[in-house]
């Protein structure tokens, strides 16, 4: 059985009518869609290098700036080699419901023109790749500015083995959730709640910045930040549109939700801003495109313009007072806000694809013999399970590594700064 | 010969020198600062979270003259860089000992 | 009537063969078209978010680059809900030949799968949008440095429905100047003449900056904007080729004489300023780039190589001209020289195209029954027209804007810069 | 015979079942192609503008930066005119098997509706283009802060006709290492060994920067230098994978094989510098990337991923050897280690295909009547081909532009900067 | 009247600045500089060569007071700055003859 | 003890470096500030249009030494940072009262 099929069987679940047109077996390869999907390997990757990076690296200080761009670099370049080796096996390869098998480990097998649905299977394996970057170094944002590279670089790794891989089967591999008909389009589950569950996780256990919450420095470079953000922007086209393997209809619509999406989060913090404070700002209105973009995620290609506009109101809302929730209630310095931006987005958008994927909505139909209700049971039940095996799986991990290397920077590596304690380079030399 | 340093509001500099060159003063250094003071610096904002920025940018300029030239110099600083709204800055004056001039090796006010 | 056959129509009127061979009706989704189209989108997006918000924060002071940036970054947001909402039905749905009608809002209507030419119809709305987000950007370099964002909003907002709505509706979806068969393949008129027009009335009533035109300071950062600068030429390339709704010979040969024209374009502004100062500048050499890109837009999918070179030549050398003559004798303060490069740009190359689209330039030929001098006559008719509307629909809606909210900041938020007094933010905390 | 056929020849001679399901003549379009085509020639402009100015222009002081960013600029201008009027004919239009010959000087004869293979010719040319555009832009790394900018325009127009075009023509053009059937999927000695060769001759005349070795200042902005390397990564996908000129299987074998070693590389680097420094740095690794990259660019398209790994190990760990061996052992002043990374990853990789490319090693398979060795005889007589004519032409281009208008700038020039004095501008007025 | 100049390490600055307004002092002025002493800067490696980077990132402060005050302020700022670590830096008095506020033309210790 | 004020040429900073620690001075305080004298800056191009940029940059120093050195500092900076051409710079000196090392709470010529 194809691996392709269980990735489109997540994505297509409720567009039946296409799901027929590709038998499982004995495709013929589409250059267009391979042309596309070719392309959106490309716009993620540079989703994480630079966007991320930028996004990251300008709302720390100065002296930090190089250690968050060394973190998404590095974790880049770990993730890829692990992807190869193992993570896209256990991921992919058929195996039992809960991981995929041992088949595929150093791509072996797979031949130059093997074919994955109608793409080269080369072509898939690179683009989950892509996810298989940005998902780790999303969680870099949680726990800048105090923490070991070495740490960074082993938690990485084994996230990427004992989180992202099962919950990558479960959902787009043929694992359980899919076989339940979960739907998740482009990672609500898979890359943004895994991510953002960890991140707290994460930090909870290394402890808040010198300084948290009183003492913050601001951004160093908003103009940075926007940089990264706007290419986040582009590339997400990449990750959502991309995502329903194929340069058609599915994917010029889930284009356009994951646009407007972004463009009504980023309104909605501009208009509270602006009545709480009378100064609406640049590194808001990106961060509500961020929890625009993560929210209408899962269900990008499932729901029509009016649900990407209802998703993107609702997401920008949320994620505003989650960020608040986050630092000013729970006292936790997720700096970044992981998972008030990218975990509650996700979980809401994967949630929210219930009801607006329905006909009424505009959205592509819920699959045959499921109603909002019973869809709803089988989003939460993936919310629940994603949420719960990445807070545990990633406790483990984080309380390993402490034993192996430690985790927080000493105090005046902090006050220093990462970039000249841990990189042994300064940014800035004017 | 004395030392005049003056903090002032950093939209005065064009201001400022015009008003020394008139006078004559032929070089001054002018550094970036940022001012603590009466005036107070502007709320930042980023996601959500206000930040109170104490500090005002200003401008620092140092200009060495003679004894007698001293007085007009403050004088024409003073007016130069006022705008009456708080946050214009400060003039202090002390004394030098000696000047050179790199290039030549002068000294003293000659060396100005 | 299929709404992509007016787009085609202003595009290839001259390509009767290729016209041929798509019917209006009864198209088949071509797969390698929408993988193109798909990503002109992502390249025409790059363009604004971050290509021209760099390219013009870079040219501003320190103490406003952030609040050009979000000037950008609001009205891509805003134009993209716009668009959604009504101004795409106004441009592209049937309607008079005047302006479009509104039965497209809301994308009502608009299936996963329904069709314009032989694209998804959600990828060629998405293409068109980034159109809308970035001509109402454009502007944005005439009036940075003094303006409230609020009435940078409301400009916008009407702007859009005003003026872009109508023209495009003109050119591209079926209007009158596309009945009379007027060419302009990506915007020369729609764009660029709009764009410029607008920007020289709104910085008539608005005011120079403080300081205009003998105390102004020097761009802050030319990097940022040579870095702007090569997104946009990028991006550019999803423009004009994108603008051939097809990956084929006439997409292919509009990327080739919009690079050229480019190219051309710099050099010339790197020789003059040579032969003038003795030190060809970055700033000069990459303002001469957009304006041979500005010129080449509108003649793009019609002209050959040597067309190229051609305009490319002529650009540069009347930009450049342009700009002298707007900011010394007329002591207009078009900041960013909007009009002089886009304007002008976006007038001569209309005109141009008429001239190097003839068989003897290597063009695709002048349409059936046409002559040189016919064509220009019509594309003379377009630029008076659209230079005509866009002054004096623009001048309504600036006052009416500085009725309600005023449009310049006071004297000391101005000292203080933008980013401060109305964004909260500071850009390099270093 | 079509120009596209030895194009392929040269990258496809081991896919033999697809070179014969491509016949010379009577192609047809194939949109798909094209459209993958479009892209990758956007892709691989992005990789000089603004990509590789920005790797570059963050390595050196703030006073040099515009300097930098203006020569890939400029290089970037003069290349594409020069391509049209010239250079492509020289390398592409048939000839001898030295040179091509004139018969499409300024794209005489080259329709709108012209294909090269099954893409538009036009299209061909742009992707191209890129190439010719980039090679001469590596260059600068070597020569920076202290050289004339007359002497980079001279100097780079003289080489794309003298040493880029008939190296060219040799490989690509259907020259006579074409004929011997040397593999060079994407410019291993095409790009990087001409410009890593004419690096070193070109400093070697040109003498050091003012302080070298030891009064050296350290990069002045690792950011940006970030920021430059991984546009250069996002972008050589489509310098690797679009060099299959289709999208299929071997683009995307091309693509996954890429991004494997530069990710390879990147570790590589960080581990040497973890153990000998305790610091792994940023430009340390993102320098290990472009090694991964050079050195698996002319392997690109016949290896796999078992390749890709071992070569991106191999092109760490000899260029960073490399690295050292130029500037402290030979005391060669090539800047920013053109010669070492490019120079020595392109003639590295160039040889290491003929091994990587054997089934064993799940490549693509030698071409009939290859050996491992054979083949590797054909790749040495293409490297040292390439070396000695890169050296001796280039010397004498030197020589000649030396006489001309001097190379190197006066001393107090230097002292202020390349940026005052040479373009009448400065970054960062903050 | 009294110029205190103070040279700092950065991360002291608002435990300093807390330290003086607890004294009454309402202004002062701070710039940021390179300080080369017996503490020493950090390796920095680019490309597998190390550099030897000198100078070591500090903040200088000026606070003009009046006379009988200014023993409580070097103290004050003596103790905040502190960490008996090297590199804490340094404090120089010096006298100032004249103190303009420029906004309200007030000469001496009115002035500060 | 004195202060002794440079303000030298950027590119000067190293050999002053050298010719001060050569005398034995362990420690000084550098900043960059722009430079207005005789020396004119140069003049920039951005579209076609000329600024002219008054201010030159330069480096400043700030030395402090006991009063028997300071005659030595002062002869050694000047030939160090000369070059004989225009915008040199100028040594200024003046007196300095009181001297703390905050790490250790030295005082006078021990704090230096
Ligand atoms: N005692 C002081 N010593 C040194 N600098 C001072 C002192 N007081 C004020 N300044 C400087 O002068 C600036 C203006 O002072 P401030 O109290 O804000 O306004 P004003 O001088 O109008 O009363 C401050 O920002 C600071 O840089
Ligand atoms: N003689 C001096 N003149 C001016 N500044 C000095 C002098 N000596 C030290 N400094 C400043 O004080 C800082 C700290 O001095 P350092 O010798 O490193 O440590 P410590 O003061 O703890 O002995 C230096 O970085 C420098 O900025
Ligand atoms: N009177 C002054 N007070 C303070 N700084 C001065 C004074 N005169 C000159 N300088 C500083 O010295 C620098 C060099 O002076 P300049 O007149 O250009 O050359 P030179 O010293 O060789 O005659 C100036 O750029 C300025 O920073």
């Amino acid at each position: 059985m194809s691996v392709h099929k269980y990735r489109c069987g997540g994505a297509l679940l409720a567009l039946a009518t296409i799901l027929f047109a590709f038998p499982a077996s004995a495709q013929e390869l589409s250059g267009a869609n391979t042309a596309w999907i070719l392309t959106s390997t490309a716009l993620v990757l540079f989703m994480t290098l630079p966007g991320l990076a930028l996004f990251y690296g300008g709302l720390v200080q100065s002296k930090n700036v190089l250690s968050v761009l060394m973190h998404c670099f590095a974790i880049a370049c770990l993730a890829s080699v692990l992807w190869l080796v193992v993570v896209y096996s256990l991921a992919f390869d058929e195996g039992s419901s809960l991981v995929g098998g041992l088949g595929k480990v150093m791509l072996s097998g797979v031949s130059f023109d093997a074919l994955s649905g109608d793409i080269p299977e080369s072509v898939f394996f690179m683009f989950q790749m892509t996810f298989a970057i940005i998902t780790p170094a999303l969680i870099v944002g949680a726990y800048v500015e105090r923490i070991k590279f070495s740490a960074v670089m082993l938690i990485s790794a084994l996230w990427l083995i004992v989180v992202y891989a099962p919950v990558c089967h479960w959902v787009w591999g043929g694992g359980w959730l899919a076989e339940m008909g979960v739907m998740d389009f482009a990672g609500g589950l898979v890359v943004h709640a895994t991510a953002g569950t960890s991140a707290v996780v994460i930090v909870l256990i290394l402890g808040p910045r010198a300084g948290y919450p009183t003492q913050l420095h601001p951004p160093h470079s908003p103009s940075m930040t926007m940089i990264g953000a706007s290419m986040l922007w582009v590339g997400w086209f990449g990750f959502n549109a991309g995502s329903a393997l194929a340069a058609d209809g599915s994917a010029g619509m889930a284009m356009a939700v994951t646009h407007i999406s972004a463009a009504t989060a980023s309104l909605v913090w501009i208009v509270i801003e602006w009545m709480k404070f009378g100064k609406p700002s640049l590194v808001g209105v990106v961060t509500g495109m961020v929890a625009g973009l993560a929210t209408i995620t899962p269900a990008s290609g499932f729901v029509g313009p009016i649900g990407g506009l209802c998703i993107g109101l609702i997401g920008g809302l949320v994620c505003y007072w989650a960020v608040g929730l986050v630092k000013e209630k729970l006292k936790i310095d997720d700096s970044l806000d992981v998972f008030a931006v990218h975990g509650v987005g996700g979980i809401l958008g994967t949630l929210a694809a219930a009801v607006f994927v329905t006909d009424g909505f505009g959205g592509a139909g819920l699959a045959d013999g499921m109603t909002v209700g019973s869809q709803l049971g089988v989003q939460a039940t993936g919310v629940v399970a994603t949420v719960a095996w990445s807070a545990i799986a990633t406790m483990v991990i984080v309380f390993v590594v402490k034993a192996i290397c430690g985790l927080r920077v000493a105090d005046d590596e902090m006050e220093i700064g990462l970039d000249l304690s841990y990189h042994g380079e300064r940014d800035y030399n004017l | 010969m004395k030392l005049i340093m003056a903090v002032i509001k950093p939209f005065k500099l064009d201001a400022v020198r015009t008003a020394l060159t008139e006078l004559g003063v032929e070089g001054m250094t002018v550094s970036e600062v940022k001012g603590f003071g009466r005036q107070k610096g502007q709320t930042e904002i980023y996601r959500g979270a206000e930040y109170n920025v104490e500090f005002v940018p200003k401008v620092r300029l140092e200009i060495v003259c003679d004894d007698e030239r001293a007085e007009r110099v403050v004088e024409a600083v003073a007016q130069a860089a006022q705008t009456g709204k708080i946050g214009d800055g400060k003039i202090f004056v002390s004394d030098v000992g000696q000047a050179v001039r790199i290039r030549t090796g002068e000294t003293g006010n000659d060396a100005l």
